[in-house]
C-alpha cells in the first residue's frame, strides 16, 4: 500500500493548481483515494477485533490505528476541499453565464456536479423571487459591476426608421446621434444598426 | 469662478455651503436611507462574518424605487423635459438598486462559504433575514406541524417534494452523491469537527479590516492587546483585527472602509 | 509544487511501530527512539496523543529554523534568502510558533517576512507596466511555485492592473454581432 | 459565486468611483428645471446661471447630456496640485487629500475636459503625486506588525488597492503574535 494518502496529496496538489480553472473531474483519483480510505478502516476494524482490551497494553498497535485514523482523516478533508473548490466554480459559472452545460463545462463535470448546477440555480432563482424589484441578477443576467453607464450615446449607421422604446420613440436617421437606455438599443447595436460611441 | 461663489453665498440658491463640501467626508447625510445603505453594504464587503440583516433599510428603499418607478414612468408619456427627469430619476434608482442587489448577494456569498457555522449558531443566525435562513436551511419544523404529544418526527421525503432544497441539503447531497456514500458509514459525516481536521469553514474573526471612526471620541484600548490604543475620529484610519472593533462596529461607532 | 501541510518535519516516535505501517517507506518496522520524517499534518496531530503519561511521538524543530539561521536573520534580515532555504519557511515556521509557542522563532519570522518577503517583492512590481504585469505573473508563478510570496505576490498585482484598467478608462463599447 | 471572484478580496476601482459618486460638486445649469424629488433628497430648483451643488453622478449625468457645466473644486487646479505635490514630497506622512481625490479627478477629466484649465499640466501633477504616495505606501509596509496599522489621510482608492496585500501581511503577522499577550498575562 501507499504511504501516508499518497493519492490526497495528489489530489490537493491538482486541486492547488486548477485554482483558477474548471478542470476535468478527476473520478479515477477520487475513486482511488476512497477505496484507501475504506482498506485503512478495514485495517483499524481488524487490529481493534483482534486485540480487544489488549489494545491499550500495546502501544505500537495504537500508534498504528492512530496513524491509519489520521490518514482517513486527512484524505476525506482533501476530497472535501476538491468537491468544494469544483463546486465553487460551478457556482460562479451558474451566477455569471447561466449555461453551465456548454460543452465544455459538461467535459469538466461528474455526474452529480451536472445534477448539483441544476439544483442550485433552481435554489438561486426561487430565492431571487423575493426581490423582483431589484433584481439579483445570476443565470448570465445582470452582473454586479456598478451602474456606469445606464445611458449611452450612440450613433445611427443604417437607417431603421422609428423605434419604439421604454423611453419613447427614437427616429433612427443615419448619421444621427442619441444617447439612449442602454437596454434599450443593445439589441440594435448587435445588429449592427447603431454603433455604441 | 470666483464671481460664482460670490453669487452663490449671497443667494443661498444650494443647500449646503462650500465648506460643507470642500471637507469631502462621507457623511453628510448620515441619516438618510441610501447613505447608511451605502455605509451598510461597504462594512458588509469587508467583514469577515455575516452582520445583522437591515430588514427595514432594504424594505424602505424597495418601496421607494418601486415608487419612484411609477414617476418615471409616467415621465415617458410626457414632454421632452419630464423625459429628461425621467432619465435623471432612473439613473438615481439603478444606483441604489445595484448597492441592494451587491448588499444581498455579498450576503448570500457568505452563507454559502460559512453555511454549516451559521446554522449551528443561534447567536449568528438570527443576523439572517427569513429569506436568507429558508436558503441556508429550511428548518423542517416550521413547515411541518410537529405532533408533539405523539414524538413523531416528520419524514424528510414528504417536508422537501419535489425540489424545493436548501443550500445546506444540496451540499449534503453533492458530497454524500460524489464520494461520501462510498465511504464506511462512520465516517459518512459531512462536518468533521476535529481540531485540525475541521471541515467546518469559520470567519475569521482576527482578519484584517480598515477602520475610521465616525466622531470624534477620543482614544480606544484595542482589546487583544491593551498597551495599544486607536483614536476614534473621522480623521484616524487604522488596520486593525476585525475582532478588535467587532464591538465598535455593533454600536455604530465606527464604519469599515 | 506544495503545500505547507505536506513538508516533512522530523520527530521520534517513543515506542517501536510495526512493519505494516510502512513509516519509512521500506516496509520495515521502525524501532524506538528512530529519528524519522513525517509530513506536517500527522506529526502535528500525533504528538496530541499520550500513552501512559508519554507522548506517542516528539516533533524536533527542523534544521532549517536552528541557531546558525535565527542568528543571521537577526544580523540583517535582508542577507538571509529564506525561501532558499525551504520553500516554506515562512509558512512552517508559523505553524511552529503556534504548536510550540517558541517566541524566539516568532521575532525572527518576523523580521524575516517584513523584510525579506514583503517589502523586497512589493517594490519589483510597483512600477512595472501592465504589459510586463501581464507576463510577468506568469513567469513569477512558474519559478517561485511554492513561496508564499507568490499568493501576496499575485494579490498585490492584482489590485493593481485593475487599478490601471480603471486608469486607462478603457470602458468596453457595446460591440456590433454583424461583421462588415 | 454570488460575489464575483475578483471583488471578494477588494472593491473594484470601478466600485470606489461608484461610491465617490455621492460627493457634492457645484454645476452651472444652462437649463432652467423645477425641483427635482428624488429617492435619497430633492435637487434644484436650476437656475442659469445660479450655481447648484448636486452629487457627482447627478453632475455627470447632467454634463453628459450637456446641460451644465461643472465646477471643478478648489483644490483641483494647478497651483492647489501643485502645491500639495510640494507638501506630498516634503513630508513623511502622508499629505492630506480629499478622501476621494483620485476618483474625482478621474470623472472630472473623463466627462468635463473641457472645463479645466491646463488639463495636462493637472493629469501631470496627479501623476506625480501619486506617484510619490504610492512609495510612501511601500515603506508603511514594513510596518505592519498584526496589532494595528495607522492609515491616516489615505484616500479611498488608495486604502482598497492596498487592501489585499496589507490585509494578507497583516493577516500573516497576526499569527506570530499571541506571545505579546502572554508576555502580558505574566506582567
Amino acid at each position: 500500500m501507499s504511504t501516508f494518502a499518497d493519492n490526497a496529496y495528489k489530489l490537493a496538489k491538482e486541486a492547488k493548481r486548477t485554482m483558477e480553472i474548471l478542470a476535468p473531474y478527476n473520478e479515477d483519483l477520487v475513486r482511488s483515494i476512497c477505496r484507501e480510505i475504506r482498506f485503512l478502516c478495514s485495517l483499524i476494524d481488524k487490529i481493534k477485533a483482534d486485540m480487544k482490551s489488549e489494545l491499550q497494553q500495546n502501544p505500537s498497535a495504537i500508534t498504528t490505528v492512530l496513524v491509519h485514523h489520521l490518514t482517513v482523516k486527512r484524505s476525506k478533508r482533501v476530497l472535501m476541499a476538491y468537491h468544494r473548490q469544483r463546486v465553487n466554480r460551478v457556482k460562479q459559472i451558474i451566477w455569471d453565464q447561466g449555461n453551465v452545460l456548454s460543452s465544455d463545462n459538461r467535459i469538466a463535470l461528474s455526474g452529480p456536479e451536472i445534477d448539483f448546477a441544476k439544483d442550485y440555480s433552481e435554489l438561486m432563482t426561487s430565492y431571487k423571487q423575493n426581490f423582483m424589484e431589484i433584481d439579483l441578477g445570476g443565470n448570465g443576467g445582470i452582473g454586479l459591476d456598478p451602474p456606469d453607464d445606464l445611458f449611452i450615446e450612440v450613433r445611427v449607421l443604417k437607417d431603421a426608421g422609428e423605434v419604439q422604446t421604454e423611453y419613447g420613440v427614437l427616429n433612427l436617421k443615419r448619421g444621427s446621434q442619441f444617447y439612449v437606455r442602454r437596454t434599450d438599443v443593445e439589441s440594435l447595436i448587435r445588429s449592427g444598426y447603431l454603433k455604441h460611441v | 469662478m470666483d464671481n460664482n461663489s460670490t453669487l452663490n453665498s449671497s443667494i443661498h440658491i444650494t443647500q449646503s455651503s462650500d465648506a460643507f463640501y470642500e471637507t469631502g467626508l462621507d457623511d453628510e447625510f448620515a441619516t438618510d436611507d441610501v447613505a447608511e445603505m451605502t455605509q451598510i453594504w461597504i462594512n458588509e464587503r469587508n467583514s469577515p462574518e455575516i452582520l445583522p440583516y437591515r430588514r427595514r433599510l432594504v424594505e424602505d428603499l424597495t418601496e421607494l424605487i418601486e415608487h419612484q418607478g411609477m414617476v418615471a414612468m409616467e415621465g415617458l408619456s410626457e414632454n421632452v423635459d419630464m423625459r429628461f427627469r425621467s432619465m435623471l430619476y432612473q439613473t438615481e434608482m439603478e444606483r441604489i438598486k445595484f448597492l441592494i442587489r451587491n448588499y444581498l448577494r455579498t450576503r448570500l456569498y457568505k452563507i454559502e462559504k460559512y453555511t454549516t457555522y451559521l446554522l449551528n449558531r443561534p447567536d449568528v443566525r438570527e443576523r439572517l433575514s427569513d429569506k436568507e435562513y429558508e436558503y441556508a436551511q429550511r428548518s423542517v419544523f416550521e413547515q411541518m406541524p410537529f405532533d408533539f404529544h405523539n414524538f413523531i418526527v416528520p419524514n424528510l421525503k414528504t417536508v422537501f417534494p419535489g425540489n424545493a432544497k436548501s443550500y445546506a441539503e444540496l451540499l449534503e447531497k453533492h458530497y454524500s452523491k460524489s464520494f461520501l456514500n462510498t465511504l464506511p458509514q462512520s465516517q459518512q459525516d459531512v462536518n468533521e469537527k476535529i481540531n485540525t481536521l475541521s471541515s467546518v469553514s469559520v470567519p475569521d474573526e482576527y482578519s484584517a479590516v480598515i477602520v475610521r471612526g465616525k466622531e470624534e471620541q477620543g482614544m480606544f484600548e484595542l482589546e487583544s492587546r491593551r498597551q495599544y490604543e486607536i483614536r476614534l475620529s473621522p480623521e484616524s484610519i487604522y488596520m486593525v483585527r476585525y475582532s478588535d472593533i467587532k464591538l465598535l462596529l455593533d454600536e455604530g461607532q465606527v464604519e469599515l472602509i | 509544487m506544495g503545500i505547507p501541510w505536506l513538508q516533512k518535519v522530523p520527530g521520534r516516535f517513543n515506542d517501536s511501530v510495526g512493519a505494516e505501517l510502512n513509516l519509512t517507506g521500506e516496509g520495515v518496522a521502525v524501532p524506538s527512539g528512530t529519528k524519522v520524517e513525517l509530513p506536517y499534518w500527522l506529526a502535528e496531530s500525533l504528538v496530541e496523543f499520550y500513552q501512559r503519561d508519554e507522548t506517542l511521538f516528539d516533533m524536533e524543530t527542523p534544521r532549517i529554523y536552528n541557531n546558525r539561521v535565527r542568528n543571521a536573520i537577526i544580523a540583517g534580515p535582508t542577507s538571509v534568502d529564506t525561501r532558499r532555504i525551504h520553500p516554506y519557511f515562512h509558512r512552517l515556521g508559523i505553524k511552529f510558533v503556534q504548536k510550540f509557542e517558541q517566541e524566539q522563532l516568532a521575532q525572527v519570522l518576523k523580521l524575516a517576512s517584513i523584510y525579506t518577503q514583503f517589502s523586497m517583492r512589493c517594490d519589483m512590481f510597483a512600477n512595472m507596466s501592465p504589459l510586463t504585469l501581464l507576463i510577468s505573473r506568469g513567469n513569477w508563478t512558474r519559478q517561485n511555485d511554492n513561496v508564499c510570496t507568490v499568493a501576496l505576490f499575485r494579490l498585490a498585482h492584482d489590485s493593481a492592473m485593475a487599478m490601471k484598467s480603471w486608469q486607462s478608462g478603457s470602458k468596453p463599447l457595446l460591440q456590433s454581432a454583424v461583421s462588415y | 459565486m454570488a460575489l464575483p471572484q475578483k471583488i471578494q478580496r477588494q472593491f473594484s476601482p470601478e466600485e470606489i468611483q461608484f461610491i465617490a459618486g455621492n460627493e457634492f460638486i457645484s454645476i452651472i445649469p444652462n437649463f432652467t428645471l423645477d425641483k427635482m424629488e428624488f429617492i435619497q433628497t430633492s435637487y434644484g430648483p436650476f437656475m442659469p446661471p445660479l450655481q447648484a451643488q448636486v452629487p457627482l453622478w447627478l453632475a455627470v449625468a447632467l454634463k453628459k447630456n450637456r446641460k451644465c457645466s461643472i465646477v471643478p473644486p478648489t483644490w483641483f487646479t494647478k497651483d492647489n496640485l501643485q502645491a500639495l505635490l510640494q507638501n506630498e514630497e516634503d513630508h513623511d506622512e502622508f499629505a492630506k487629500v480629499p478622501f476621494h481625490y483620485m476618483e474625482i479627478a478621474h470623472m472630472l477629466i473623463e466627462v468635463a475636459p473641457d472645463e479645466i484649465p491646463d488639463i495636462e499640466h493637472i493629469r501631470k501633477l496627479l501623476k506625480d503625486i501619486r506617484e510619490c504616495r504610492q512609495r510612501k505606501t511601500r515603506d508603511l509596509l514594513g510596518k505592519v506588525d498584526g496589532t494595528r496599522l495607522e492609515l491616516h489621510n489615505m484616500s479611498r482608492m488608495e486604502l482598497n488597492e492596498i487592501r489585499p496585500l496589507f490585509s494578507a501581511a497583516f493577516n500573516e503577522m497576526t499569527k506570530l503574535q499571541f506571545l505579546d499577550n502572554q508576555d502580558e498575562v505574566m506582567e
